[in-house]
């Protein structure tokens, strides 16, 4: 993939690369539900089966040095930025193995080398967090991007709207990536938000922002590649708004009384990897045993990510105040 | 302080240092020493044990019934001098 | 083939109840398929399959609850033996899962929770009645309140602060200061003079006799032992040794009780809230008289380990410390058994009390000369009366008498006991 | 120029103007403390000496100003956040609790976050009950943060300058009615280690343990407890969390007596943690039970009168001390 005035050319071995990307993410969280009714996995599990696009899409436009603080529906996050699945996994295990020592779960999953600041269960609680990064990274005079995903249930806090202003008022370089999902767990944007264009919002306080399919992974790279080219030219923080949507409940235990069915299959139809496969079929750039090849290829990623996370063993209980502070650490 | 009265005054002490509440003054010198006294036989051997640092005189096992009373202690260990 | 069971869709989910199956035996399912829909206490959730294949059988009926995990379908898979879609049979869930140290083990030792809530029930209905006895007791004495730390002073000094009328404290609750007072004014007050030590250990000794008297049934045997051979070895051994190298034959009869007694464990122990229980090893107690009146027990420890020399050296040395006041806390407290010895001055025989929580208490008499008869003549011989009085609910006077003639043929081989 | 006076704010902004100077990463964020010079003029002048890029005024957004330091000590920086006081800080718990003081052990030690918050506290000045709270032990509750108190102008200036240095979340409560205290020029020696407590002054009849803004007060009561022949004990907590509790420990098995002074309300105060420690591990000690004069358990109210019957005083310790003792006073 290459950038020359900002027009964004994608060859098909890229795009490919995009599908497979997606296809890792969505057979990982299916086969997390599994282990989830098997009741390997405990605690809240969200699922993000039917987002794939955006993730993928906007980490394609960030260089290993950016920084990127996702939300609690954030395995598609950890493993779009290119966390082992076999350390997510063992994080969802809880065994020490995983990426957090197996203390934090599915939403609290940190990766410093890959620059991943986790998971955050505070519905807006890490946007702060990524306006003090961005601000350090700009004191520190390091010209790289802090992106910062969040879901539109947290327009409605008031940290959303007071890290805009100081993101703004500091010229901060910031990527905001709103995964508008249409729905804060069982609250239907319609009934939360006066104004429903969460870009607008941005715009207010001087962002740049728009708002793109998030169900086309091209569409979401190219603008949050546009935007990452502005922010690294120091013309301050942006705001991506992805339309998108969840085919599964807001969490695993979520009887979805709020929405129907055929809402849900609607969106379906347009989901973002039956989309990008119709189109690579369609151009003859995806034959049925390379497909059935990328498939096997993905189980056998996803096989091994379990076997890991099953045989690791738990953290000691001895070692359970290492870490509250800095001098006890080992 | 002819002979006898200076063996006899060494051994007054060397009883009072065992038994520092013994009643020497009334002692009858013809008198078992040690039924007078108290002295069981750990407390006569710590004498014996005394006098023989202090006389050079080493008191036997079988000439034990030859030094029962005070009297006789004296006789005893003048005619080994 | 693979078995479908009701999943869970939460922690806090216990059971599910199987509201409506959407596919019977014999339909083909690909992953992700609704099979079923469960009702949960949230409303009604779809269950997924995770694999493609054939419904071999459906195991639950709808409206039947059932447990998270219990069976529910059978499916049989494309390809029978596809290994990779079973793989998450093969391991165990990380709820049976045993892991040596984890997190969920601090929960498992646990007793499961119906269990622990049915402890915790009776145990409060035997707390509330404990509760009341003591409501009773406190009513009947006058509950007298005191600081812990004029308790604990109270301990050190020996005061016996039950019979202060009041303290100083808060509604007259005994602080420091009482104890420190009435343990002054005990010092000083000469009508009400503090106790001697003397009296003190006469007080001490009187209850302990009265208690075993009252407690302890008694049974008394004794054996004259003939001493000569122990008497010539000691002679032989002690010639050219200065006197306080010198063994006494008590020291010989000591070692010989000691060594008997490895064969006879009902004899050396501690009986105590109605249980013996036999002491490995014979803490050997003797009784030292002390000269400003009153006597202790110093115990020899593993006396039955010990050589005669040994014995002697350790005799010497705790009669010595006794009469100092140097005697160590352990040695006054740990003896198994005992030996009360009247001494060569005193009376032929000896019977003694026997000191709780010990079962036995030999005495011994005064070494004397006797006619004695060997092989039909008269000779005369030296004789000591070795007396054994045991606690009837331990021991029985026929393993008395056996470990008094043990004790005895101990003494004719004196040299075997240097 | 040994009778030099220093504030105890001076002391304060002498330990920013230090770190700042030796290293760049250092900076100071929060309401006001730019331009304006800090509501308790602990920033004045700095400004003008550093600069707007360090020396941050911020929008009243709590939350969001708390929440961005944190992010900014992720981030590589040792930055210094002001709230003005406890009181506006209940808006910035979320990202402190949930944030700062979880984050290190959660991410499995991965992510570390040097950052002291610096809050003023504590009632006195008649600013009625949502500018007079003490909720020092709401912080101290908390494993993963630090807790700090200075009492005296020498803790202020170099308790700040230790909390600077500390790879820790590092939350420094300052008295309100401190502020204006000033003390000869203190020298590094007059300020042991950040952690432990000090024995201000030693007695042998009660141990009377306090913190922040209430020693005055017990050195006050002490002064009059000796007039009337009770040796009094005054013991400095200095550090809230983690507490020094064999300092503790060591004097109330001495005097057999403890008494807490603590601006907290009594119900779950910090008074009420250190009692419960006295009983547990002095008890055969206690010749009395651990008492505590706190807060009276109603919204500080504004009249002097009144705001004064509700916080500890100087009378009240003397007749808790009294009481104790059982000693009735000759007047």
């Amino acid at each position: 993939m290459h950038t020359n005035n900002n027009k964004i050319h994608m060859d098909i071995a890229h795009i490919k690369f995009l599908f497979k990307e997606m296809l890792r993410i969505r057979r990982f969280e299916e086969k997390c539900a599994e282990l989830y009714t098997q009741e390997k996995i405990r605690g809240f599990l969200h699922l993000y089966i039917g987002e794939e696009a955006v993730a993928v899409g906007v980490m394609q436009a960030l260089m290993p040095e950016d920084a990127v603080f996702g939300t609690y529906r954030e395995h598609g996050h950890a493993i779009a930025r290119g966390l082992s699945m076999d350390k997510v996994m063992a994080e969802m295990f809880g065994k020490v193995t995983g990426s957090s020592r197996g203390r934090g779960g599915s939403m609290h999953i940190f990766d410093v080398e890959k620059r991943f600041y986790g998971g955050n269960a505070i519905v807006a609680g890490a946007l702060p967090l990524a306006v003090g990064l961005a601000l350090a990274n700009k004191m520190q005079n390091k010209n790289n991007v802090v992106t910062c995903f969040f879901g539109e249930g947290a327009v409605a806090e008031g940290e959303f709207h007071e890290s805009l202003n100081l993101a703004k008022l500091w010229q901060l370089p910031i990527l905001f990536v709103c995964e508008n999902n249409g729905y804060a767990m069982g609250t239907a944007l319609a009934i939360s938000e006066s104004q429903q264009k969460i870009f607008r919002k941005a715009q207010n306080y001087g962002l740049a922002a728009h708002a793109v399919d998030g169900m086309n992974v091209v569409e979401v790279e190219s603008a949050a590649s546009q935007y990452c080219h502005s922010i690294r030219n120091g013309e301050g923080p942006c705001l991506l708004e992805c339309n998108t949507y969840r085919f599964r409940g807001h969490s695993m235990f979520d009887t979805q009384l709020y929405r129907d069915a055929d809402e849900v299959e609607q969106w379906k139809i347009k989901g973002p990897i039956k989309k990008l496969k119709r189109w690579l079929e369609a151009n003859g750039k995806l034959a049925a045993d390379e497909l059935s090849q990328i498939e096997d290829e993905v189980a056998e990623e996803i096989n091994k990510a379990v076997a890991f996370a099953d045989k690791s063993p738990f953290e000691d209980v001895t070692d359970l105040h290492l870490g509250v502070y800095a001098e006890e650490t080992s | 302080m002819n002979n006898k009265q200076t063996l006899k005054a060494v051994i007054t002490r060397l009883i009072l240092d065992i038994a520092p509440e013994a009643d020497i003054e009334s002692l009858d010198p013809r008198e078992d020493l040690r039924e007078e006294l108290d002295l069981d036989s750990i407390d006569f051997m710590k004498l014996l044990e005394a006098l023989a640092l202090e006389t050079g005189i080493t008191i036997s096992e079988s000439d034990y019934d030859q030094v029962n009373t005070l009297e006789s202690m004296i006789a005893y260990i003048e005619s080994k001098k | 083939m693979k078995t479908l069971t009701m999943p869970s869709f939460g922690s806090d989910m216990a059971t599910g109840t199987l509201a409506q199956w959407h596919v019977k035996a014999g339909d083909t399912v690909s992953k992700g398929d609704i099979v079923a829909t469960i009702e949960t206490m949230k409303g009604l959730i779809d269950m997924e399959v995770f694999d493609d294949g054939v419904i071999e059988s459906l195991s639950a009926s709808e409206g039947q609850e059932l447990d998270i995990g219990a069976p529910i379908a059978q499916l049989r898979s494309l390809n029978e033996n596809d290994e990779s879609t079973n793989i998450v049979e093969k391991q165990s869930s990380v709820k049976s899962e045993d892991p040596k140290t984890n997190i969920n083990t601090v929960s498992q030792n646990k007793a499961l929770p119906n269990e622990q809530e049915k402890n915790t029930k009776n145990q409060r209905v035997e707390a509330d009645s404990k509760l009341s006895q003591q409501n009773e007791i406190r009513k009947r004495d006058k509950f007298l309140a005191i600081s812990p730390a004029a308790r604990k002073r109270a301990a050190d000094l020996g005061v016996n602060w039950r019979q202060l009328s009041h303290g100083n404290g808060p509604e007259g609750a005994i602080i420091l200061q009482d104890i420190d007072d009435a343990f002054n004014m005990a010092a000083e007050s000469p009508t009400k003079s503090k106790p001697t030590p003397a009296e003190m250990m006469r007080q001490a000794i009187a209850t302990n006799v009265s208690r075993s008297k009252r407690e302890i049934p008694h049974y008394y045997l004794q054996l004259d032992v003939l001493l000569d051979n122990a008497l010539d070895c000691l002679s032989v051994h002690n010639a050219n040794l200065s006197p306080s190298k010198r063994i006494l034959v008590n020291a010989m009869i000591y070692s010989a009780i000691a060594r008997a007694l490895e064969d006879f464990p009902a004899f050396n122990g501690f009986y105590i809230d109605g249980q013996y229980q036999p002491s490995e090893t014979v803490h050997l107690g003797h009784a030292i008289s002390l000269r400003t009146g009153g006597i202790m027990i110093a115990a020899i420890r593993d006396a039955q380990s010990l050589g005669v020399i040994e014995l002697m050296d350790k005799l010497r040395d705790q009669v010595a410390r006794a009469r100092e006041g140097g005697l160590r806390m352990s040695e006054v407290t740990q003896a198994s058994v005992t030996i009360s010895s009247i001494g060569d001055r005193g009376a032929d025989s000896m019977q003694s009390i026997i000191f709780p929580p010990q079962v036995a208490i030999f005495g011994l008499g005064r070494p004397r000369k006797m006619p004695w008869i060997i092989q039909n003549a008269i000779v005369a011989a030296t004789v000591v009366s070795i007396s054994l009085a045991a606690d009837h609910r331990v021991s029985d006077g026929h393993s008395g008498a056996r470990l008094l003639n043990k004790i005895n043929k101990l003494l004719q081989t004196p040299e075997k006991l240097l | 120029m040994n009778d030099q006076q220093l504030s105890y704010r001076e002391a304060l902004r002498l330990a920013i103007e230090e770190a700042m100077n030796a290293d760049e990463r250092v900076f100071l964020l929060g309401e006001d403390v730019g331009n304006y010079g800090g509501c308790y003029a602990v920033s004045k002048g700095l400004s003008e000496t550093f600069g707007p890029a360090r020396i941050v005024d911020t929008p009243l957004s709590e939350s969001g100003f708390v929440g961005a330091g944190i992010g900014a000590a992720i981030g590589g920086m040792l930055p210094i956040v002001e709230i003005m006081t406890v009181n506006f800080s209940l808006l910035a718990l979320d990202q402190i609790v949930n944030n700062a003081a979880t984050i290190r052990h959660m991410s499995g030690n991965q992510v570390s976050i040097p950052i002291v918050i610096r809050m003023a506290t504590g009632a006195g000045k008649q600013l009625a009950a949502q500018h007079s709270h003490s909720l020092e032990n709401w912080y101290a509750h908390v494993p993963g943060v630090k807790v700090l108190a200075p009492a005296t102008v020498a803790d202020a200036r170099y308790m700040l300058s230790m909390a600077l240095k500390d790879p820790n979340p590092v939350i420094f409560f300052e008295h309100v009615m401190l502020y204006n205290e000033s003390d000869k020029l203190p020298v590094p020696e007059d300020c042991p280690d950040m952690h432990s407590a000090l024995v201000r002054q030693s007695g042998n009849d009660i141990s009377l343990v306090t913190y922040g803004g209430s020693l005055s007060k017990t050195l006050e009561a002490a002064r009059q407890l000796a007039q009337q022949d009770i040796s009094v004990e005054v013991i400095d907590l200095r550090s809230l969390r983690p507490l020094d509790t064999q300092t503790i420990f060591e004097s109330v098995h001495k005097t057999h007596r403890l008494l807490v002074v603590d601006e907290g309300w009594h119900t779950g105060s910090l008074a009420g943690e250190l009692c419960a420690l006295v009983a547990e591990n002095c008890f055969w000690s206690l010749d009395a039970p651990p008492i505590r004069v706190c807060s009276e358990e109603v919204p500080i109210p504004y009249p002097k009168h009144l705001e004064d019957a509700v916080t500890p005083q100087v009378e009240k310790i003397v007749n808790a001390v009294q009481g104790l003792l059982s000693k009735e006073t000759v007047s």
